[in-house]
Protein backbone atom coordinates (compact mmCIF):
# COMPACT_ATOMS: atom_id res chain seq x y z
CA UNK A 1 0.00 0.00 0.00
CA UNK A 2 0.91 3.64 -0.43
CA UNK A 3 1.62 6.12 1.79
CA UNK A 4 1.28 9.62 1.94
CA UNK A 5 2.03 12.13 4.44
CA UNK A 6 1.69 16.02 5.14
CA UNK A 7 2.69 18.78 6.94
CA UNK A 8 4.58 18.74 9.87
CA UNK A 9 3.99 14.51 9.49
CA UNK A 10 6.21 14.84 5.92
CA UNK A 11 8.59 16.85 7.35
CA UNK A 12 9.55 14.57 10.22
CA UNK A 13 9.27 11.60 8.37
CA UNK A 14 11.44 13.66 5.31
CA UNK A 15 9.47 12.35 2.17
CA UNK A 16 6.35 12.80 0.47
CA UNK A 17 5.40 9.41 0.09
CA UNK A 18 6.20 5.68 -0.21
CA UNK A 19 4.87 2.06 -0.72
CA UNK A 20 5.22 -0.54 2.45
CA UNK A 21 4.22 -3.98 3.15
CA UNK A 22 3.03 -3.87 6.90
CA UNK A 23 3.09 -7.16 8.63
CA UNK A 24 -0.25 -9.22 8.69
CA UNK A 25 -0.86 -8.27 12.30
CA UNK A 26 -1.47 -4.68 11.78
CA UNK A 27 -4.57 -4.14 11.25
CA UNK A 28 -6.04 -0.95 12.11
CA UNK A 29 -4.93 2.84 11.22
CA UNK A 30 -3.77 3.14 14.64
CA UNK A 31 -1.68 -0.43 14.50
CA UNK A 32 -0.23 1.10 11.73
CA UNK A 33 1.10 4.16 12.75
CA UNK A 34 2.20 2.27 15.94
CA UNK A 35 4.50 0.10 13.69
CA UNK A 36 5.73 3.27 11.26
CA UNK A 37 6.79 4.32 14.69
CA UNK A 38 9.23 1.73 15.12
CA UNK A 39 10.57 1.93 11.80
CA UNK A 40 13.69 4.76 12.87
CA UNK A 41 14.49 7.80 14.64
CA UNK A 42 12.37 10.26 11.54
CA UNK A 43 9.11 7.77 12.14
CA UNK A 44 9.70 8.00 16.02
CA UNK A 45 9.69 11.64 16.35
CA UNK A 46 6.82 11.76 13.47
CA UNK A 47 4.43 9.37 15.19
CA UNK A 48 5.69 10.40 18.45
CA UNK A 49 2.09 11.85 19.34
CA UNK A 50 -0.56 9.65 17.72
CA UNK A 51 -3.53 11.19 19.04
CA UNK A 52 -3.06 14.42 17.10
CA UNK A 53 -2.05 12.74 13.51
CA UNK A 54 -4.93 12.28 11.29
CA UNK A 55 -5.63 9.76 8.82
CA UNK A 56 -7.79 9.21 5.55
CA UNK A 57 -7.60 5.51 3.54
CA UNK A 58 -8.38 6.40 0.17
CA UNK A 59 -9.37 10.35 0.38
CA UNK A 60 -11.50 9.66 3.16
CA UNK A 61 -11.05 10.71 6.33
CA UNK A 62 -11.26 7.53 9.02
CA UNK A 63 -10.51 6.85 12.53
CA UNK A 64 -7.85 5.29 14.59
CA UNK A 65 -9.69 2.18 14.93
CA UNK A 66 -10.57 1.81 10.89
CA UNK A 67 -9.19 -1.72 9.80
CA UNK A 68 -6.56 -1.21 6.81
CA UNK A 69 -7.30 -4.10 5.00
CA UNK A 70 -8.03 -3.70 0.97
CA UNK A 71 -6.22 0.11 1.39
CA UNK A 72 -4.35 1.39 -1.58
CA UNK A 73 -3.81 4.82 -0.37
CA UNK A 74 -3.10 5.81 3.08
CA UNK A 75 -2.78 9.43 4.51
CA UNK A 76 -1.36 10.66 7.62
CA UNK A 77 -1.37 14.66 8.82
CA UNK A 78 -1.60 17.10 11.12
CA UNK A 79 -5.45 18.58 11.70
CA UNK A 80 -6.37 21.04 8.98
CA UNK A 81 -6.23 24.46 8.83
CA UNK A 82 -7.21 25.10 5.30
CA UNK A 83 -9.87 27.95 4.67
CA UNK B 1 -27.38 23.36 -9.95
CA UNK B 2 -24.67 24.88 -10.65
CA UNK B 3 -21.36 24.33 -9.26
CA UNK B 4 -17.90 25.02 -9.61
CA UNK B 5 -14.64 23.61 -7.39
CA UNK B 6 -11.44 24.74 -8.28
CA UNK B 7 -7.97 24.40 -6.33
CA UNK B 8 -5.59 26.53 -7.58
CA UNK B 9 -2.36 28.11 -7.43
CA UNK B 10 -3.43 31.25 -9.17
CA UNK B 11 -4.90 34.23 -7.56
CA UNK B 12 -8.79 34.38 -8.67
CA UNK B 13 -11.14 37.45 -9.32
CA UNK B 14 -14.23 36.85 -6.62
CA UNK B 15 -15.71 39.68 -8.33
CA UNK B 16 -15.82 37.42 -11.96
CA UNK B 17 -16.95 34.30 -9.93
CA UNK B 18 -19.67 35.60 -8.49
CA UNK B 19 -21.14 37.61 -11.49
CA UNK B 20 -20.83 34.54 -13.60
CA UNK B 21 -23.15 32.75 -11.04
CA UNK B 22 -26.12 35.62 -11.57
CA UNK B 23 -25.79 36.88 -14.60
CA UNK B 24 -28.43 36.19 -17.33
CA UNK B 25 -30.73 34.74 -14.63
CA UNK B 26 -33.92 36.11 -13.12
CA UNK B 27 -34.65 33.74 -10.29
CA UNK B 28 -31.93 34.54 -7.82
CA UNK B 29 -32.67 36.82 -5.12
CA UNK B 30 -29.60 36.36 -2.69
CA UNK B 31 -25.82 35.87 -3.74
CA UNK B 32 -23.49 35.61 -0.71
CA UNK B 33 -19.86 35.75 -1.75
CA UNK B 34 -16.97 35.00 1.07
CA UNK B 35 -13.43 35.57 0.29
CA UNK B 36 -10.72 35.05 2.75
CA UNK B 37 -7.52 36.75 2.70
CA UNK B 38 -4.02 36.08 3.91
CA UNK B 39 -3.55 38.43 7.05
CA UNK B 40 -0.36 39.83 8.12
CA UNK B 41 -1.06 39.40 11.84
CA UNK B 42 -2.03 35.97 13.59
CA UNK B 43 -2.94 35.78 17.41
CA UNK B 44 -0.48 38.91 17.69
CA UNK B 45 2.46 37.95 16.13
CA UNK B 46 3.52 39.37 12.73
CA UNK B 47 3.40 36.44 9.33
CA UNK B 48 5.09 37.91 6.25
CA UNK B 49 3.63 34.71 4.31
CA UNK B 50 2.27 31.75 4.27
CA UNK B 51 2.28 28.68 2.59
CA UNK B 52 -0.37 26.31 2.17
CA UNK B 53 -0.07 22.56 1.23
CA UNK B 54 -2.74 20.45 0.02
CA UNK B 55 -3.45 16.45 -0.54
CA UNK B 56 -4.16 16.37 -4.16
CA UNK B 57 -7.30 14.51 -5.56
CA UNK B 58 -8.68 14.13 -1.71
CA UNK B 59 -9.00 18.05 -1.53
CA UNK B 60 -11.35 18.12 -4.12
CA UNK B 61 -13.16 15.37 -3.43
CA UNK B 62 -13.78 16.55 0.16
CA UNK B 63 -15.07 20.06 -1.05
CA UNK B 64 -17.15 18.16 -3.45
CA UNK B 65 -18.72 16.20 -0.61
CA UNK B 66 -19.36 19.23 1.18
CA UNK B 67 -20.72 21.27 -2.05
CA UNK B 68 -23.44 18.30 -2.10
CA UNK B 69 -24.44 17.82 1.62
CA UNK B 70 -24.76 22.06 1.06
CA UNK B 71 -26.69 21.58 -1.87
CA UNK B 72 -28.91 18.65 0.11
CA UNK B 73 -29.76 21.19 3.09
CA UNK B 74 -30.69 24.41 1.36
CA UNK B 75 -32.42 25.49 -2.33
CA UNK B 76 -29.32 26.74 -3.79
CA UNK B 77 -28.79 27.76 -7.41
CA UNK B 78 -25.38 28.31 -7.75
CA UNK B 79 -21.89 27.53 -5.51
CA UNK B 80 -18.66 28.06 -6.20
CA UNK B 81 -15.76 27.21 -3.89
CA UNK B 82 -12.31 27.96 -5.15
CA UNK B 83 -9.32 26.99 -2.76
CA UNK B 84 -5.34 28.15 -3.73
CA UNK B 85 -2.39 26.64 -2.29
CA UNK B 86 1.45 27.86 -2.70
CA UNK B 87 3.01 30.78 -1.38
CA UNK B 88 1.09 34.00 -0.16
CA UNK B 89 1.66 37.56 0.83
CA UNK B 90 -0.48 39.50 3.61
CA UNK B 91 -3.60 41.09 1.32
CA UNK B 92 -3.69 37.84 -1.11
CA UNK B 93 -6.84 36.11 -1.37
CA UNK B 94 -6.52 32.49 0.05
CA UNK B 95 -10.32 30.97 -1.13
CA UNK B 96 -13.28 32.17 -2.24
CA UNK B 97 -17.13 30.67 -1.28
CA UNK B 98 -20.04 31.79 -3.42
CA UNK B 99 -23.71 30.77 -2.63
CA UNK B 100 -26.72 31.64 -4.85
CA UNK B 101 -30.29 30.92 -3.78
CA UNK B 102 -33.83 32.50 -3.97
CA UNK B 103 -33.62 33.87 -0.27
CA UNK B 104 -30.79 35.25 1.85
CA UNK B 105 -30.76 32.94 5.12
CA UNK B 106 -29.99 29.48 2.46
CA UNK B 107 -27.00 31.78 0.89
CA UNK B 108 -25.91 33.03 3.93
CA UNK B 109 -26.33 29.45 5.87
CA UNK B 110 -24.56 27.50 2.87
CA UNK B 111 -21.87 29.63 2.56
CA UNK B 112 -20.92 29.81 6.49
CA UNK B 113 -21.27 26.03 6.74
CA UNK B 114 -19.06 25.57 3.19
CA UNK B 115 -16.07 27.80 5.52
CA UNK B 116 -16.47 25.82 8.65
CA UNK B 117 -16.27 22.90 6.90
CA UNK B 118 -13.30 24.44 5.17
CA UNK B 119 -11.42 25.20 7.95
CA UNK B 120 -11.77 21.65 9.35
CA UNK B 121 -12.57 18.87 6.76
CA UNK B 122 -10.68 19.77 4.08
CA UNK B 123 -6.82 18.65 3.54
CA UNK B 124 -4.81 22.04 3.49
CA UNK B 125 -2.36 22.73 6.14
CA UNK B 126 -0.76 26.36 6.39
CA UNK B 127 2.78 27.23 7.19
CA UNK B 128 3.61 30.50 8.16
CA UNK B 129 6.41 32.89 8.11
CA UNK B 130 6.89 34.10 11.08
CA UNK B 131 9.74 36.70 12.76
CA UNK B 132 10.82 33.95 14.84
CA UNK B 133 10.87 30.75 11.70
CA UNK B 134 8.80 29.16 10.46
CA UNK B 135 5.81 27.37 12.13
CA UNK B 136 3.12 24.98 10.89
CA UNK B 137 -0.37 26.89 12.10
CA UNK B 138 -2.31 25.25 15.05
CA UNK B 139 -5.91 23.56 13.99
CA UNK B 140 -8.63 26.24 16.52
CA UNK B 141 -10.45 24.27 18.57
CA UNK B 142 -12.90 27.32 18.11
CA UNK B 143 -13.19 26.18 14.41
CA UNK B 144 -13.82 22.33 15.08
CA UNK B 145 -16.50 24.00 17.51
CA UNK B 146 -17.94 26.07 14.99
CA UNK B 147 -18.12 23.17 12.23
CA UNK B 148 -19.73 21.28 15.37
CA UNK B 149 -23.26 23.50 15.06
CA UNK B 150 -24.10 21.56 11.36
CA UNK B 151 -24.07 18.14 12.81
CA UNK B 152 -27.78 17.85 13.56
CA UNK C 1 -13.60 52.15 10.95
CA UNK C 2 -14.65 52.40 7.44
CA UNK C 3 -18.39 53.13 6.68
CA UNK C 4 -19.95 53.62 3.80
CA UNK C 5 -23.71 53.95 3.51
CA UNK C 6 -25.78 54.83 0.37
CA UNK C 7 -29.37 55.07 -1.17
CA UNK C 8 -29.60 55.63 -4.66
CA UNK C 9 -31.66 55.23 -7.78
CA UNK C 10 -28.62 53.74 -9.67
CA UNK C 11 -27.60 50.46 -9.85
CA UNK C 12 -24.25 49.82 -7.95
CA UNK C 13 -20.92 47.43 -8.98
CA UNK C 14 -20.78 45.18 -5.91
CA UNK C 15 -17.13 43.83 -7.21
CA UNK C 16 -16.09 47.46 -7.17
CA UNK C 17 -17.75 48.24 -3.61
CA UNK C 18 -16.32 45.37 -1.84
CA UNK C 19 -12.72 45.82 -3.32
CA UNK C 20 -12.62 49.21 -2.37
CA UNK C 21 -12.96 47.61 1.40
CA UNK C 22 -10.14 45.83 1.08
CA UNK C 23 -7.81 47.61 -1.38
CA UNK C 24 -4.09 48.06 0.25
CA UNK C 25 -4.89 46.31 3.48
CA UNK C 26 -3.41 43.49 4.81
CA UNK C 27 -5.00 43.18 8.30
CA UNK C 28 -8.64 41.67 6.93
CA UNK C 29 -9.04 38.17 7.09
CA UNK C 30 -12.59 37.61 5.66
CA UNK C 31 -14.72 39.71 3.43
CA UNK C 32 -18.58 39.07 3.03
CA UNK C 33 -20.34 40.43 0.46
CA UNK C 34 -24.42 39.77 0.46
CA UNK C 35 -26.45 41.56 -2.88
CA UNK C 36 -30.03 41.37 -2.58
CA UNK C 37 -31.65 41.03 -5.71
CA UNK C 38 -34.82 41.71 -7.63
CA UNK C 39 -36.34 37.85 -8.46
CA UNK C 40 -39.29 37.12 -10.89
CA UNK C 41 -41.36 35.02 -8.87
CA UNK C 42 -42.45 35.56 -5.17
CA UNK C 43 -44.39 32.89 -3.28
CA UNK C 44 -45.45 31.56 -6.59
CA UNK C 45 -46.72 34.24 -8.50
CA UNK C 46 -44.83 35.93 -11.50
CA UNK C 47 -43.32 39.79 -10.56
CA UNK C 48 -42.80 41.89 -13.77
CA UNK C 49 -41.26 44.71 -11.77
CA UNK C 50 -40.84 46.15 -8.20
CA UNK C 51 -40.88 49.79 -6.94
CA UNK C 52 -38.80 50.76 -4.10
CA UNK C 53 -40.36 53.61 -1.96
CA UNK C 54 -38.58 55.11 1.22
CA UNK C 55 -38.66 57.64 4.14
CA UNK C 56 -35.75 59.68 2.66
CA UNK C 57 -33.84 61.22 5.65
CA UNK C 58 -35.04 57.85 8.26
CA UNK C 59 -33.80 55.26 5.99
CA UNK C 60 -30.03 56.62 5.88
CA UNK C 61 -30.59 57.34 10.01
CA UNK C 62 -32.08 53.83 10.32
CA UNK C 63 -29.18 52.37 8.48
CA UNK C 64 -26.89 54.40 10.17
CA UNK C 65 -28.07 52.78 13.68
CA UNK C 66 -27.77 49.83 12.81
CA UNK C 67 -24.12 50.30 11.20
CA UNK C 68 -23.00 51.31 14.57
CA UNK C 69 -25.07 48.69 16.39
CA UNK C 70 -22.89 46.05 14.30
CA UNK C 71 -19.56 47.67 14.92
CA UNK C 72 -20.25 47.46 18.31
CA UNK C 73 -20.88 43.72 18.22
CA UNK C 74 -18.45 42.81 15.84
CA UNK C 75 -14.47 43.68 15.66
CA UNK C 76 -15.28 44.87 12.06
CA UNK C 77 -12.53 46.77 9.70
CA UNK C 78 -15.06 48.23 7.02
CA UNK C 79 -18.63 48.46 6.36
CA UNK C 80 -20.76 49.06 3.23
CA UNK C 81 -24.63 49.21 2.90
CA UNK C 82 -26.14 50.33 -0.36
CA UNK C 83 -30.19 50.24 -1.03
CA UNK C 84 -31.16 51.23 -4.06
CA UNK C 85 -35.26 53.11 -4.52
CA UNK C 86 -37.02 53.12 -7.65
CA UNK C 87 -38.18 50.79 -10.00
CA UNK C 88 -36.58 47.59 -10.82
CA UNK C 89 -37.08 44.80 -13.10
CA UNK C 90 -36.07 40.81 -12.39
CA UNK C 91 -32.00 40.26 -12.57
CA UNK C 92 -31.55 44.04 -10.96
CA UNK C 93 -29.60 44.52 -7.89
CA UNK C 94 -31.93 46.31 -4.51
CA UNK C 95 -29.35 46.00 -2.02
CA UNK C 96 -25.44 45.25 -0.94
CA UNK C 97 -24.45 44.61 2.19
CA UNK C 98 -20.19 44.73 2.33
CA UNK C 99 -18.25 43.51 6.00
CA UNK C 100 -15.02 43.06 6.13
CA UNK C 101 -13.21 41.51 9.91
CA UNK C 102 -10.23 39.70 10.93
CA UNK C 103 -12.15 36.53 11.11
CA UNK C 104 -14.81 35.17 9.51
CA UNK C 105 -17.60 34.79 12.18
CA UNK C 106 -17.53 38.61 12.59
CA UNK C 107 -17.58 39.41 8.91
CA UNK C 108 -20.66 36.60 8.19
CA UNK C 109 -22.66 37.78 11.66
CA UNK C 110 -22.41 41.02 10.91
CA UNK C 111 -23.54 41.04 7.52
CA UNK C 112 -26.40 38.76 8.59
CA UNK C 113 -27.35 40.83 11.09
CA UNK C 114 -27.57 44.16 8.94
CA UNK C 115 -29.89 42.38 6.54
CA UNK C 116 -31.75 41.17 8.88
CA UNK C 117 -32.80 44.71 10.06
CA UNK C 118 -32.56 45.97 6.78
CA UNK C 119 -36.06 43.89 5.84
CA UNK C 120 -37.56 44.53 9.22
CA UNK C 121 -36.57 48.16 10.30
CA UNK C 122 -35.62 50.13 7.54
CA UNK C 123 -38.25 52.33 6.14
CA UNK C 124 -38.34 51.00 2.75
CA UNK C 125 -41.82 49.49 1.15
CA UNK C 126 -42.21 47.08 -2.17
CA UNK C 127 -44.52 47.68 -4.72
CA UNK C 128 -45.23 44.88 -7.01
CA UNK C 129 -45.91 44.56 -10.24
CA UNK C 130 -47.77 41.13 -10.75
CA UNK C 131 -49.57 39.60 -13.81
CA UNK C 132 -53.09 40.40 -11.53
CA UNK C 133 -51.85 44.06 -10.84
CA UNK C 134 -50.22 46.21 -8.79
CA UNK C 135 -49.53 44.91 -4.97
CA UNK C 136 -47.97 46.06 -1.61
CA UNK C 137 -45.79 43.36 -0.87
CA UNK C 138 -46.71 41.87 3.07
CA UNK C 139 -44.09 41.91 5.72
CA UNK C 140 -42.97 38.64 6.36
CA UNK C 141 -43.03 37.12 9.58
CA UNK C 142 -39.98 34.74 9.13
CA UNK C 143 -38.26 38.87 8.57
CA UNK C 144 -39.46 39.62 12.17
CA UNK C 145 -38.22 36.54 13.57
CA UNK C 146 -34.91 36.27 12.01
CA UNK C 147 -34.35 39.95 13.40
CA UNK C 148 -35.45 39.04 16.51
CA UNK C 149 -32.73 36.45 17.04
CA UNK C 150 -29.83 39.39 17.59
CA UNK C 151 -32.34 40.99 20.85
CA UNK C 152 -29.89 39.12 23.62
CA UNK D 1 -46.84 69.42 13.09
CA UNK D 2 -45.92 67.48 9.59
CA UNK D 3 -47.35 64.26 8.85
CA UNK D 4 -45.65 62.08 5.88
CA UNK D 5 -47.42 58.98 4.45
CA UNK D 6 -45.64 56.34 2.97
CA UNK D 7 -46.90 52.94 0.33
CA UNK D 8 -50.12 52.56 0.92
CA UNK D 9 -51.32 54.74 3.42
CA UNK D 10 -49.98 56.97 1.14
CA UNK D 11 -51.89 55.86 -1.57
CA UNK D 12 -55.03 55.86 0.51
CA UNK D 13 -54.70 59.36 2.21
CA UNK D 14 -54.26 60.31 -1.35
CA UNK D 15 -51.05 62.70 -0.32
CA UNK D 16 -47.31 62.56 1.02
CA UNK D 17 -47.38 64.89 3.13
CA UNK D 18 -49.20 67.58 5.45
CA UNK D 19 -49.24 69.81 8.43
CA UNK D 20 -51.69 69.64 10.79
CA UNK D 21 -52.85 70.95 14.49
CA UNK D 22 -54.65 68.24 16.18
CA UNK D 23 -56.53 69.56 19.47
CA UNK D 24 -54.95 69.51 22.83
CA UNK D 25 -56.53 66.21 24.02
CA UNK D 26 -55.22 64.00 21.10
CA UNK D 27 -52.29 62.99 23.34
CA UNK D 28 -50.31 59.90 21.72
CA UNK D 29 -49.38 58.48 18.50
CA UNK D 30 -52.99 56.44 18.98
CA UNK D 31 -55.30 58.81 19.69
CA UNK D 32 -53.46 60.94 16.74
CA UNK D 33 -54.43 58.03 13.95
CA UNK D 34 -57.93 57.80 15.88
CA UNK D 35 -58.51 61.39 15.09
CA UNK D 36 -57.14 61.65 11.59
CA UNK D 37 -59.70 58.70 10.69
CA UNK D 38 -62.18 61.02 11.43
CA UNK D 39 -61.03 63.61 8.74
CA UNK D 40 -62.76 61.97 5.94
CA UNK D 41 -63.39 58.95 4.12
CA UNK D 42 -59.63 58.60 2.63
CA UNK D 43 -57.92 58.61 6.28
CA UNK D 44 -60.98 56.71 7.38
CA UNK D 45 -59.88 53.75 5.36
CA UNK D 46 -56.64 54.69 5.35
CA UNK D 47 -56.69 54.38 9.25
CA UNK D 48 -58.93 51.65 9.15
CA UNK D 49 -56.82 48.34 10.54
CA UNK D 50 -54.59 50.83 13.06
CA UNK D 51 -53.15 47.64 14.24
CA UNK D 52 -50.87 47.02 11.29
CA UNK D 53 -49.92 51.09 10.60
CA UNK D 54 -46.28 51.91 12.17
CA UNK D 55 -45.35 55.24 12.94
CA UNK D 56 -42.04 57.31 13.35
CA UNK D 57 -41.68 60.34 15.32
CA UNK D 58 -38.70 62.74 13.82
CA UNK D 59 -37.40 59.33 12.13
CA UNK D 60 -36.95 57.12 14.81
CA UNK D 61 -39.74 53.92 15.19
CA UNK D 62 -42.21 54.47 17.92
CA UNK D 63 -45.20 52.60 19.96
CA UNK D 64 -48.55 53.43 19.14
CA UNK D 65 -48.84 54.85 23.07
CA UNK D 66 -45.77 56.98 23.00
CA UNK D 67 -46.71 60.92 23.20
CA UNK D 68 -46.84 63.39 20.09
CA UNK D 69 -45.92 66.65 22.12
CA UNK D 70 -42.90 68.43 20.56
CA UNK D 71 -42.86 66.28 17.53
CA UNK D 72 -41.70 68.35 14.62
CA UNK D 73 -42.37 65.18 11.80
CA UNK D 74 -44.65 62.11 12.31
CA UNK D 75 -44.72 59.49 9.65
CA UNK D 76 -47.13 56.95 9.09
CA UNK D 77 -46.46 53.59 7.17
CA UNK D 78 -47.19 49.87 6.53
CA UNK D 79 -44.28 47.31 8.28
CA UNK D 80 -41.36 47.58 5.97
CA UNK D 81 -39.89 45.26 3.17
CA UNK D 82 -36.79 46.48 2.43
CA UNK D 83 -33.87 44.25 1.92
Amino acid sequence: MRLLYFAWVRERVGKTDEDISPPADVRTVAELMEWLAGRGEEYAYAFENRKVIRAAIDRNHVRPDTAIAGAREIAFFPPMTGG
Amino acid sequence: MNATIRLQREDFDAAAESAKLSRGRTDIGALVTFTGICRDNESGHGVAAMTLEHYPGMAEEEITRHVKDAQARWPLMGVTVIHRYGRMTPGDNIVLVVTASAHREAAFEAANYLMDFLKTKAPFWKLEERPDGKNWVDAKSADDEAAQRWRT
